[in-house]
């Protein structure tokens, strides 16, 4: 029976690891669909190296600091997985497999804010720090037993570890790397750098939704009598089809149309959103939580490009906006009979979980922005993280791994 | 023998195609291109970025006729192709010195039709 | 070990509730591939919002509607999912997530038949209404305890309730929006209007194949010993199959050539052929109906074409057509030993079984066919269903949307 | 309870031969993708002809020369299923279902080698051949109790049964059939005909990782405790990785430039060869056999290329050579321990498994060969191999299926 | 100075390459092109409607070249592109004024080559 | 009048453009097409295999515009366009005989610019 059960939950996190490696896919459609043919070779290798980069660099490091013995800071023992103990009640290489999907998720968000102009070798060198040190570092601090554990802070699927670390990373990246060529006139407008392909991008956000299903119910990383998971699945499906609504509806208030590449990003807000939230509150909280994350990704969109940081697939307002929202939507909605520390504050908790929620997010963001902001100058000086400006209007593909997307096709590349 | 060029929108071009289709014309080329003109482009709002494409979409024609074929064909183009507004396009008259058809080795007059 | 049984019941449903959302993916590409590019964006929006959409109106009326206790025409209960009871033995939310996938799947069939010319307003409102109203209606008759239900009518996995409806929905649609421009001569000849993507059709029609495993097998609702789900899937399996060689040779036979696009559409009208029967037949009756869902998708295709009819995907033959044919099937090779009230005609229990899906299929088309047309109609007088003629030949997708599928590439729109 | 134990295994048994059917998603797309466009229609054709051919042909006579009972050649009871039993604790169906996805796996990997160039007739002949009788034959040796299970040789998932037979049949049909025009110049010189869509190329990689994990922790036929199914997923993924890091780190170093259609052939090359050992070996043997998966994959390429043998895909590098390598890893890295006969070599086994592996594979290359030279000069004689000249020129969708891949796009089909 | 305008079979591209590399001409510009011409189109059978395509995908070639290269360089397509069958195409051969080379401001004959 | 068609990099279009607006040039027509001239190609390295690109993206341009205005043009692109590597370019001039704009019907000088 106990060994029944063992299998039953090890089922279970294997499939939701399935699932969450098949988003990689996904972010790699949605990543290349939005922008030009002729850097779409050069994402694509990012985003499927920095897969093999984070299986790497989690096994031989990321996972010691991440759930190994050690300070509230970061954990020390397991290197090499060798001594290493799982976190849950699966065995450990079923709870590694899960746990590095995850930190590949967390490396590829960056990619997409940084594309059509940063070098390979350097997404190479950032992908391997980011994977094998500092997404480890702040993992553990809320789901190793660090110190945000110690105060309560929840983050049930990583809305903060996962997505506010990728989102505010690439902004980090974004802003030192500087605009594309051509995307503001002198005088600041902005111009529309159209994706070269709205159904690869369409595509790519139906498999992260898909995804998203080994994502968050699979953080239960036990199946139980059923409850759990199936209140974080429907909490995960309303607030993806609230976001995408709201961004829709957003978007053709204030633009005139209903874009659909505003309406996925919506859905992939309301999917950040609720990540840290799904498990600690109602349906109806789900919708509000994924309605308003539709409506801050439009604002944030809107916002930056204002600000002159040019994201071109919207890795910040998606990740780091909405991870950021979904971590304080905790302290508004939760529940301690869900198994929160505390209520939150719309359940008369007062505002204990949200001040801690705050806490946590903020240290989270501060870390980040500073240690991606030394990683990327160091990495800016040693290897160099923009390519020429020749490269940068030929297209990366040919200059960077001498391949073309569509070979035969005929595209124009420059307008 | 002269060669007639004209850069249409795209969705005239069944109208364009009937026109000269009724003018006799059944011999042609189309291209795809992209044009500045005065006209000034489509709104579009990718991503809440309202912009001004300033390269549009056109399709060209390229139609070899004898002398006489000259005016009706303009003419049929003309009329497939206006609707009053900006973008109509335009129509180019180059001369023309020979003209070859690869299949029989015919020249000029006999093979342009 | 009750704890444990509810758990992997759940684990179950939830799982094949993931798949069948993914079908979602497979029907935007297959109704993309085999549109223009200048309309992808349109109908990938369409397809996107309406599981939106579906997930919203499913949460607030449909579910009710369906599954909640009232007449033996429509539930009356659990609006907002509040005061709502599961259907199986999972909780209501995983309950609630598979059936609600199976709405989005029924609105989108629609998008596919409409497709080039309906505009996006219309396609917003009908897909509200059909999955907040009109699908939870038949679904009541047939899964609810309506009066079909009672009859002893069986639909295992909604050959009637989802693909008849949405078959019939997309006839009536595609008929009062009429053809294309360009699809027909003035004296009468069709026009191939050739899909823009036989790729990503291709993927999608794979995409669908591998989410019908949710969808049929799902319908359990329960794992059982194993014996059910693996009956249904090795049927939904084998009559993909012959469905796919069927209609291939079927096209060879009379066309010259073995169309692809064909053989697609044949795997897919054997899914949904064998959606209905697939737990009452016999892996060898599932060939038979897959082989003549292959061979029916074809003529219909070239009988609506006669027709004047211009269903760009072929919504109305996959859906429409085989949704009756695998309803009736079961009055043919059904079986009282695997779980139906009467043996089929072939096991010697004569007509009644027979009779029966024959009354029940008949009596959903009628439904469909009256509601859709009045729907449609009002969406015409309020809204209007179809755009322009000079936005239909420019593409929906600048008229719509403001938006290119494919930005930088050398397309022709016209020809 | 053990009913729930048949259950649960039927259950992971069922997902499992989902994700291995979506595969045939992946090999479709890898394979439309590293081709022309013009040929894109033809080669979907046949991949997904071929799983409905393997369908059909497995159920026929393959499970029961497989499976059935007979000599230490083949099995010979079970036709069309009826009186076969299941080869593993689990319902038939759903056994069944497992083996035929493998089936069409082995099936269509040669689809990929004789791209561009092979009439379509002639492979739908030739992949009834294979998947009724030579995998079949080839499956029984190993894992249906024929002679090599009793010798002890040990192949977990199928490095040798599905690769090395689809590798292996690739290679001869790419000799028999030639070059493709214009590939080597007359002095001998390759010239690079590069696939017209890295994006799609780049999606069914994923889509054939994400498969992979239930091919190989599928082929556990049972969740235990879970143990196993975790080994087999964690090598699986580790192996992919370093396949993918290792070839890109070889074609950089050959050919100074990162190639991303390189890369993901490594992680291909790499999952391949973890395929056999995946359930013997531990994690730091499966980082070990993957690296050198990735750095064989790319010499076999250029070797290949050397001997003016025209694989558009690298059907032989990927599945034929590593088939071959990932057998004999098991001779090295394999623990008794962990299941095996003997210790490997590294182990302090000695010679023994090595040469009983080596035995196993290269009677499958053997046989193989053989049988596939005269499976496809028949088809030669009686259908034709090779279409004409002119047809290869315009493009096989054309001439073959009257279809073409990009309706409307503007491409250059020669150059 | 010409410029010689040929419309030809896309499967005959290799061959007239070949062709005009024999004849010593080693500058073209390529376009893709659809056109009518008295080819009728092969038969599509797209799911279950047979059509005749008459739009057909031809390639398009532009070579500029000084006069005594006129008449080999048109031997040169008409032997690379010919086949006897309908479709084969057209070669136009019109004025050229002036030409420069970018790079160096060469002009004329010492450029076009 | 003349018709001016350059042949460019791709990646020059940008300042091309930007060249053309400073010599009040706004009109033209963009078409995208492969060519062979004395550039070599670069080196792709697609699956290990080392081969020369001959036909390589370039982008053409074809300007109509009247007598005075050719020198300016020509001048522009010149200038927009050099890198002074190989591949930097052609640009040919042919004499156009008409030009309407197929709006208003206006010919000649009056409809080209
Ligand atoms: N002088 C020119 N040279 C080359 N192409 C031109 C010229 N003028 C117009 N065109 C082409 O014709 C198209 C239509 O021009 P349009 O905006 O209708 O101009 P107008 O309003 O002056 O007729 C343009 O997009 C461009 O492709
Ligand atoms: N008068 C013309 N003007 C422009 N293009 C032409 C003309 N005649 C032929 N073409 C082009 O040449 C192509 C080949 O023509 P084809 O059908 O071979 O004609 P023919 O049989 O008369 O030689 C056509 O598809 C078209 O693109
Ligand atoms: N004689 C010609 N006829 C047609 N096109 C030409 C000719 N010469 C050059 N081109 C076009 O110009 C492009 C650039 O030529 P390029 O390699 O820069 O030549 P060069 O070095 O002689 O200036 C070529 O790719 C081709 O498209």
């Amino acid at each position: 029976m106990n060994e029944l059960l063992r299998g039953v939950d090890t089922l279970w996190v294997l499939i939701a690891a399935f699932l969450v490696f098949f988003m990689q896919a996904g972010f790699g459609m949605v990543e290349a669909g939005f922008i030009r043919a002729k850097n779409a070779c050069n994402i694509l290798t990012k985003n499927f190296l920095d897969f093999c980069m984070a299986s790497v660099g989690y096994f031989v490091f990321g996972y010691a600091i991440m759930f190994g013995a050690g300070s509230a800071f970061m954990g020390l023992t397991g290197w090499f997985l060798s001594g290493a103990v799982s976190g849950a009640s699966v065995p450990l290489s079923a709870f590694w497999l899960f746990q590095a999907a995850f930190c590949g998720a967390a490396a590829t968000i960056v990619a997409g804010g940084m594309a059509e102009r940063m070098k390979f070798p350097a997404y190479l060198a950032y992908s391997f720090v980011i994977s094998a040190f500092i997404y480890p570092i702040v993992g553990h601090w809320v789901w190793g037993g660090g110190w945000l554990a110690g105060l309560g802070f929840a983050d049930f699927a990583g809305s903060t570890v996962v997505h506010v670390l990728g989102g505010f990373a690439a902004l980090v990246g974004t802003m030192m790397l500087g605009p594309r060529i051509g995307k503001y006139c002198p005088d600041g407008r902005a111009n529309a750098i159209a994706g070269h392909s709205i159904p690869l991008a369409s595509l790519g956000v139906f498999i992260l939704w898909f995804g998203w299903f080994g994502f968050n119910p699979g953080s239960t990383l036990s199946v139980g009598n059923g409850d759990l998971i199936a209140r974080v699945a429907i909490n995960t499906n309303l607030a993806a089809a609230l976001g995408g609504i709201f961004a829709m509806l957003a978007v053709w208030k204030f633009f005139g149309k209903p874009d659909l590449s505003m309406a996925m990003n919506g859905a992939l807000a309301g999917l950040v959103a609720i990540t840290a939230p799904c498990a600690f509150v109602e349906p109806w909280a789900a919708i509000i939580i994924g309605a308003i994350a539709g409506l801050l990704v439009v604002l944030a969109v809107v916002a930056i490009d204002k600000l002159q940081i040019d994201d071109p697939v919207g890795a910040f307002p998606v990740h780091g906006v909405n991870g950021v929202w979904g971590t304080l939507a905790i302290g508004l909605f939760g529940q301690k009979a869900l198994g929160l520390s505390f209520d939150g504050l719309f359940y008369g908790g007062g505002l204990t979980q949200l001040g801690i929620q705050l806490l946590g997010v903020g240290s989270a963001v501060l870390f980040v922005a500073v240690s991606m902001w030394i990683v990327f100058k160091l990495i800016d000086v040693f290897i160099g993280l923009r390519v020429t400006r020749e490269e940068e209007l030929r297209g990366l593909d040919i200059g960077e791994h001498g391949l073309e997307a569509y070979s035969g096709f005929q595209i124009f590349t420059t307008q | 023998m002269k060669l007639i060029i004209a850069l249409i929108q795209p969705e005239k071009l069944p109208d364009v195609k009937q026109a000269l289709f009724n003018a006799a014309v059944h011999k042609m080329t189309v291209t795809n291109v992209v044009g500045c003109g005065q006209q000034k482009g489509f709104t579009e709002t990718y991503r809440g970025v309202v912009t001004e494409v300033n390269l549009l979409k056109k399709v060209r024609l390229d139609i070899a006729v004898n002398d006489d074929f000259v005016k009706p064909t303009i003419k049929a183009i003309m009329n497939g192709a206006r609707t009053g507004r900006i973008g109509d396009g335009k129509i180019f008259v180059l001369p023309l010195e020979e003209c070859y058809r690869i299949r029989t080795g015919e020249t000029n007059s006999a093979a342009i039709g």
